[in-house]
């Protein structure tokens, strides 16, 4: 019966909202259907192998489901082999497994698409003067994992740039680019990143960044030389913060994730699959459950779909 | 008419793991004495001076100073009561200089504000107190009072440690093999001290394996052995050559009446 | 001989007639004296004795969720590979060094392994000696430039970590070679990840290699000159030196023997997860480090026993699976595993204190 | 006295006659010798001159680029952070201890500061009060653990590492306060975010209280007993304790100093992003260590000037953005920072030779 | 007939920052003789012979050992060619037992397979070695043979290094201050080791701030005094007491030809 099934979650980090926030969703979700959740995460972004064991520690503990974020897309796969052996429903969350079929379902955002709107976004807004644009691009990490791969090439690709090859960032060829920098997807990251980048090239005028906190840190670099209002500054996430910073000009665009909703529909799977093994279908053409995402901005330019700054504070996250 | 003692050890004892370092042993210092302390090596002569002054806590046994049982965990707590210590080890610490080593603890502040308020060290007057202190022990080839001791040759450091003791003590002082590693002329410095800062009321443990030493400035000999107090004599009545034959063995101590438990009335 | 000498000696004479008996003080029996001294003679046992102590408690609050083969065996898998690299750290730590390279140097050598046989198509044998050859070759730079240049271990490791990861990415092009395929292809690549499977207890090779690792190197440490050197060279390098052992040989020497030992938890790495992939590794200095400290080695060097480490190790690992097993959530665990972490190393200190 | 007692003593005759001036040996004179002598009066000058060398080499390579004022105080601007927490790591490991949790004190008193503003509504200064209390309060159970406990200071930092992240986490559910809004509603959070701009030089108020908090430890660690006693039990804890210095008091003191710097390094990182971010910080521990490494301070304690420290983490910061400027992609910086360190300790070590 | 010294060291220089310790100093060692090196504290005597076994690097000047020029960068390559020193600070690993610290860098190892293949070490014929080298000094209250050096005594201490360094020497044996922490029973064991040592035809260099000890022992003294070769006596020709006071300044040396530069004709 319900009351005794046990989910586990399993996040990159415990660090980051975005995670929390998720977390957060699936405890309510899980306490309202009755399910014991437990919840684990790495200690930092990339953090591989506390989530090998914490799939161990869930076959060990008996566990219906577990919902997974991956620090580490391939080589989390025989683990979860492992636990789907044991009769574990297996979802991934936010972030595909590599082969995507390695989970039983995923409930994630469309990174390239996320980073594709941005692109296209500011490549709208600028009509005439994105052929001239110089962009700063700042990443997650240096060991490039795949979110924010495929983030930075769909920004690229929506703004128009030949991507190279689209597994990794920086081997593009195009002018525009002034230079890629790393910002470990935080504030002080994301400040240093656009402070090495203008010191390149002060000139910089589109900004994409991997999160919202690292276009917080990168919009505090540009307002000490007080080019906060010549830049255009474009991220991925649509927490609460983010979204009040575009109210407040900080960021031009931002790609809206759901997390509560990932949550919430994974635990939903667990429940359904402990109590009669039906599983998740995916979203229609396509090979994951696609939670949906958003351009979120005040500013909309044709042709590219987005809703408003009201719009998405109501749906924000944290 | 007895006096009583500065410091009365009563059974004591030391073990590390299964070594027995001290083995029951008593020990006693009257007011004003130079109480010389010998033994082999090994007979426990350091642990028993580290365990009155808190460097070493003991299993067993008790310890009285000027009367009152005392139960100090840190040399500290002896310091406090104006007990100075010359280690065998010196104790001193390598990367700083002489005069930081020689007022560690009770440093000089500069008069005035820069003293009070901004709590400024007066290096000038210590290196100066530190310099003097040094010539007066006759160790004219320290080049830079600034060195760092470790850049001091072994005789230097002892010097340091020897000045230090003698400066600051109030209560008495513990010199354990304080001329070891000394030359001539600056040993003699030592001995002369030694008598000094009897004379100003002081007492002083000295432990020497230095016979000529010993028999120079000692007012009673306490001769260690495996541990234990083995016998106490007066220097006067004994001849080195029979101490060093109790010492290591080659001779039964004397009866009990015959020793020299407590000083001779003054 | 001049007269004042033989006059300066002559308090001497009853020399001839001491004792010459070897000292013989009181000997000490009974129960707590004997303890003393076992835990006197084996300072591993004092982790050791935290461990079981922990162990007791999980298995009391848990029962036989935790306190099962299969449950036991599960945490020996889990630190199979910090256990692994702390063996590395071990033997670094002892020279008073310290290796912050070791989770670099493990994922270059087990990329090195994979793609040698996946880019390169070259036999699995030869790819695996290449990545043990070149873990060797980081901790040779590594020691070279500790004992020759004489720069403080901390920077080299540190700038090592740097260097060997960026190339790991930038040679590896964060490409993940993929479980299924090593298995199809170059299964040997997983050796360590195959299993003795007695009753619900499973036991790795990688989980074996490692308790074989520690037995091995406890005899070297103990029982070979090599081994003393090492603890002489942390103890006091000065003095080690001057008393005629070949400071840097043993220097250089330790940190390759960290190299290659770390290539072999690369090895190791690849039967654990599958497959090889280069991102993993990132808190294996730190989490390897931590073993070691847990397991009494002092990162002053010269003192400590190695099996200390595999204690420390398994220590952290109960600790992990049993705050787990229990219901904690992340931050809860993370926070009493800190908790946990400084009372067993309080317990051990109180340990050998009262052994003192 | 006993007359064999003389007679020991009668080689000593000519004692009285000894001469009692002070040694005179050779004086060296010339430019060599005289920089020789400067280099090991003040053993911070080393790291200076390869700071020196480093911006002078980035100058010819790139020019007004990076030599203007603007890029050299945007150096200072970037260090802020690293050079305040590396001020608090260096008191550390000058006794010979090591502080992990420097990233997190910092951290969860920034958030203590924005939350008690934003949260119950306390006027700003007094909650950045709070925060450095709570900065000290870290500080002392560190201390207080190493001091007391004697446990290593490497597992209670770790430990503690572990604790204030994860209190940090659950206090702050790790939100983040805005930069406008702490600039709407109580700006003084921000105060070290306010900048002096001379021509194209920015100083910020976070950079200059990085430049003063170092003067000022160079001036308690060298004028006053306190300073004096950080430095002896670094060297030698036993003799400082034998010696007369309360060595307990003094660690305990000392971390408490380092977790109150970190908490002002909390404010400044305030200023400094803008918002208040639990987030930041995760590797503030290792990038102070390096500091402090690069800059001279021996990790083993006792050896070394805390304006070495200001130097090393300068040196990274130059390395840093001139790298950057020269077109280095990031994988390729950070390989190259990896060799630059080596090599910066390894100038270093050379120079000091050559002045030995 | 000129006999060729041992060791020909000329014109040594040593500085340290800008303290000078060895100013040009001189020094011939000739085989089968003891050579006493006095001074006092800080006239450079460990500088000068540590510059001689490569633990202190000269900045100028020529060192020879029978007759060819050295240049040792480490006490090793002192150390390969059979010379053993005794340091003044005794240069033991404090962690490691008697056992471990006698047989640094020349193990035993266990016969058979276990050694050649296993490279096993034979701890118990090290023990028992150590165990008697020790017992031969006297020094007999060492009650375990596994006892870390850092437990042991100050006196016992300096019995290991000098154990260590008689057992091993082949060219010469250099000792600084070997008896400073001994007993009077043990100290009189070194100095009839010494003489043994000497009777198998193995040089020694003694440094000692012990009068009647250096004359007891020594064929010639070498006096150093403010970094260099001050005078070079023999003890059979000048008193104790001369001897200290031209080490001492007081006293001016006879001139060159009433030294003894050379041992005499043996
Ligand atoms: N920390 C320790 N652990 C074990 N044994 C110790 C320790 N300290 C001292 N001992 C032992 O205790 C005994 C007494 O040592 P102690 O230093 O008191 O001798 P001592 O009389 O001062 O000798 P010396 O004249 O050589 O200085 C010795 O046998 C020594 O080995
Ligand atoms: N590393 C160093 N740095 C600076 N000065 C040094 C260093 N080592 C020795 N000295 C100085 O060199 C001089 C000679 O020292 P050395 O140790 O050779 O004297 P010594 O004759 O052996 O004295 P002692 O009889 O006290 O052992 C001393 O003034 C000492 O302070
Ligand atoms: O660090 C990358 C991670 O950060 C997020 O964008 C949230 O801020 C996640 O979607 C992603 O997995
Ligand atoms: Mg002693
Ligand atoms: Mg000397």
């Amino acid at each position: 019966e319900a009351h005794n099934t046990t989910a586990c979650l399993i996040t990159k980090t415990d660090t980051n909202p975005f995670f929390v926030k998720m977390k957060e969703g699936a405890t309510a979700k899980a306490e309202e259907l009755g399910i014991t959740l437990k919840t684990f995460a790495g200690r930092i972004d990339g953090d591989h192998q506390t989530q090998v064991q914490a799939i161990e520690t869930c076959i060990a503990d008996g566990a219906s489901g577990i919902l997974l974020t991956a620090s580490d897309t391939g080589s989390i796969v025989p683990a979860v082999q492992q636990a789907r052996d044991q009769g574990i429903l297996v979802i991934a969350l936010d972030t595909p497994l590599n082969p995507i079929d390695a989970a039983d379902a995923t409930f994630a955002t469309d990174n390239f698409l996320a980073g594709e709107l941005i692109g296209q976004w500011a490549a709208a807004t600028l009509g005439e003067d994105a052929a001239d644009a110089k962009i700063a691009m700042l990443d997650l990490g240096v060991s490039q994992p795949t979110v924010g791969v495929l983030r930075d090439q769909g920004f690229l690709q929506g703004f128009g740039i030949d991507l190279g090859d689209p597994n990794k960032w920086g081997d593009e060829e195009d002018d525009r680019i002034v230079g890629n920098d790393v910002t470990a997807g935080n504030e002080e990251g994301g400040r240093r990143a656009m402070e090495n980048l203008l010191a390149l090239d002060p000139m910089i005028n589109v900004v994409y960044t991997i999160n919202e906190p690292a276009a917080a840190g990168a919009y505090e670099a540009l307002r000490a030389i007080g080019r906060e209002n010549d830049v255009l500054i474009v991220s991925v996430d649509g927490g609460c913060p983010g979204i009040a910073n575009i109210a407040d000009g900080v960021i031009g665009a931002t790609s809206q994730q759901y997390p509560m909703l990932m949550a919430s529909k994974g635990i939903e799977a667990i429940a359904a699959y402990a109590k009669d093994g039906t599983k998740p279908e995916p979203t229609e053409g396509k090979d994951f459950f696609d939670t949906g995402v958003n351009l979120v901005t005040d500013k909309p330019v044709d042709g590219v779909e987005s809703i408003s700054v009201q719009e998405g504070t109501d749906r924000c996250w944290g | 008419m007895t006096i009583q003692p500065i410091v009365q050890g009563r059974g004591i004892v030391k073990r590390y793991g299964h070594v027995t370092a001290i083995d029951h042993a008593d020990f006693d210092l009257y007011p004003g004495e130079v109480l010389a302390v010998i033994g082999d090596n090994g007979a426990g002569k350091s642990s028993i001076v580290k365990s009155i002054c808190g460097a070493v806590i003991p299993d067993e046994g008790e310890i009285k100073i000027e009367g009152k049982p005392v139960h100090f965990t840190s040399p500290l707590d002896a310091r406090e009561q104006g007990i100075e210590i010359v280690y065998q080890q010196l104790a001193l610490s390598p990367a700083l200089s002489i005069a930081d080593n020689m007022f560690a603890g009770r440093e000089l502040l500069k008069p005035g504000i820069r003293g009070s308020l901004f709590r400024q060290l007066d290096k000038k007057r210590m290196e100066d107190f530190a310099r003097e202190k040094l010539t007066e022990l006759g160790l004219m080839t320290v080049q830079s009072i600034n060195q760092a001791v470790e850049t001091l040759s072994g005789g230097q450091r002892q010097g340091v440690a020897v000045a230090r003791a003698a400066a600051f003590a109030k209560k008495f002082i513990i010199m354990d093999e304080p001329t070891a590693a000394l030359g001539v002329k600056e040993s003699r410095r030592v001995l002369e001290l030694i008598q000094d800062v009897r004379s100003k009321g002081i007492p002083i443990i000295l432990i020497s394996h230095n016979m000529p030493h010993v028999f120079e400035v000692a007012d009673r000999v306490h001769i260690h052995r495996l541990g234990k107090r083995h016998a106490v004599m007066d220097p006067k009545s004994i001849s080195m050559s029979d101490a060093v034959a109790i010492m290591t063995g080659a001779m039964e101590p004397p009866p009990v009446e015959q020793q020299q438990l407590t000083p001779k009335a003054a | 001989m001049s007269e004042t000498a033989s006059k300066g000696q002559d308090y001497e004479s009853s020399l001839s007639k001491a004792t010459a008996s070897v000292a013989a003080f009181e000997k000490r029996k009974g129960l707590v004296p004997q303890i003393q001294s076992a835990l006197h003679a084996t300072p591993a046992l004092v982790p050791l004795v935290v461990l079981v102590l922990s162990i007791v408690t999980f298995g009391v609050l848990l029962g036989s969720k935790f306190f099962s083969p299969f449950a036991l065996t599960l945490i020996l898998q889990q630190v199979q590979i910090v256990g692994i690299v702390a063996a590395a750290q071990s033997l670094v730590i002892l020279t008073a060094g310290i290796d912050l390279s070791v989770g670099a140097i493990m994922v270059l050598s087990s990329v090195v392994m994979g793609q040698f046989t996946f880019r390169y198509g070259i036999p699995a044998p030869i790819s695996i000696m290449a990545g043990l050859m070149c873990g060797t070759l980081m901790g040779f730079i590594n020691g070279w430039l500790v004992a020759k240049i004489k720069l403080p271990p901390f920077i080299v490791t540190l700038g090592m970590w740097q260097i060997v990861l960026a190339t790991n990415f930038l040679y590896s092009a964060n490409e993940t070679i993929r479980s299924q395929d090593i298995e199809a292809e170059a299964p040997m690549l997983q050796f360590f990840g195959n299993v003795i499977q007695v009753g619900s207890a499973r036991l790795t090779f990688g989980a074996l290699f490692m308790l074989l690792l520690f037995v091995l190197l406890a005899y070297i440490l103990n029982q070979t000159a090599w081994g003393r050197h090492v603890y002489a060279v942390g103890d006091d390098k000065e003095a080690a030196e001057l008393s005629g052992i070949k400071t840097n040989k043993v220097i250089i020497t330790v940190y390759m023997a960290s190299g290659l030992i770390c290539a072999f938890a690369g090895w190791a790495l690849i039967g654990r997860i599958g497959s090889v992939s280069p991102t993993s590794g990132q808190l294996a200095n730190i989490e390897s480090i931590t073993a070691v400290v847990i397991g009494g080695i002092s990162l002053f060097g010269g003192r400590g026993a190695v099996m200390g480490s595999l204690f420390g190790a398994l220590i952290v690992g109960v600790f992990t699976l049993g705050l787990r097993l229990l219901g904690a959530d992340a931050q809860w665990t993370y926070l009493l595993i800190g908790v946990l972490i400084i009372s067993a190393v309080a317990v051990d200190q109180w340990i050998r204190k009262a052994s003192a």
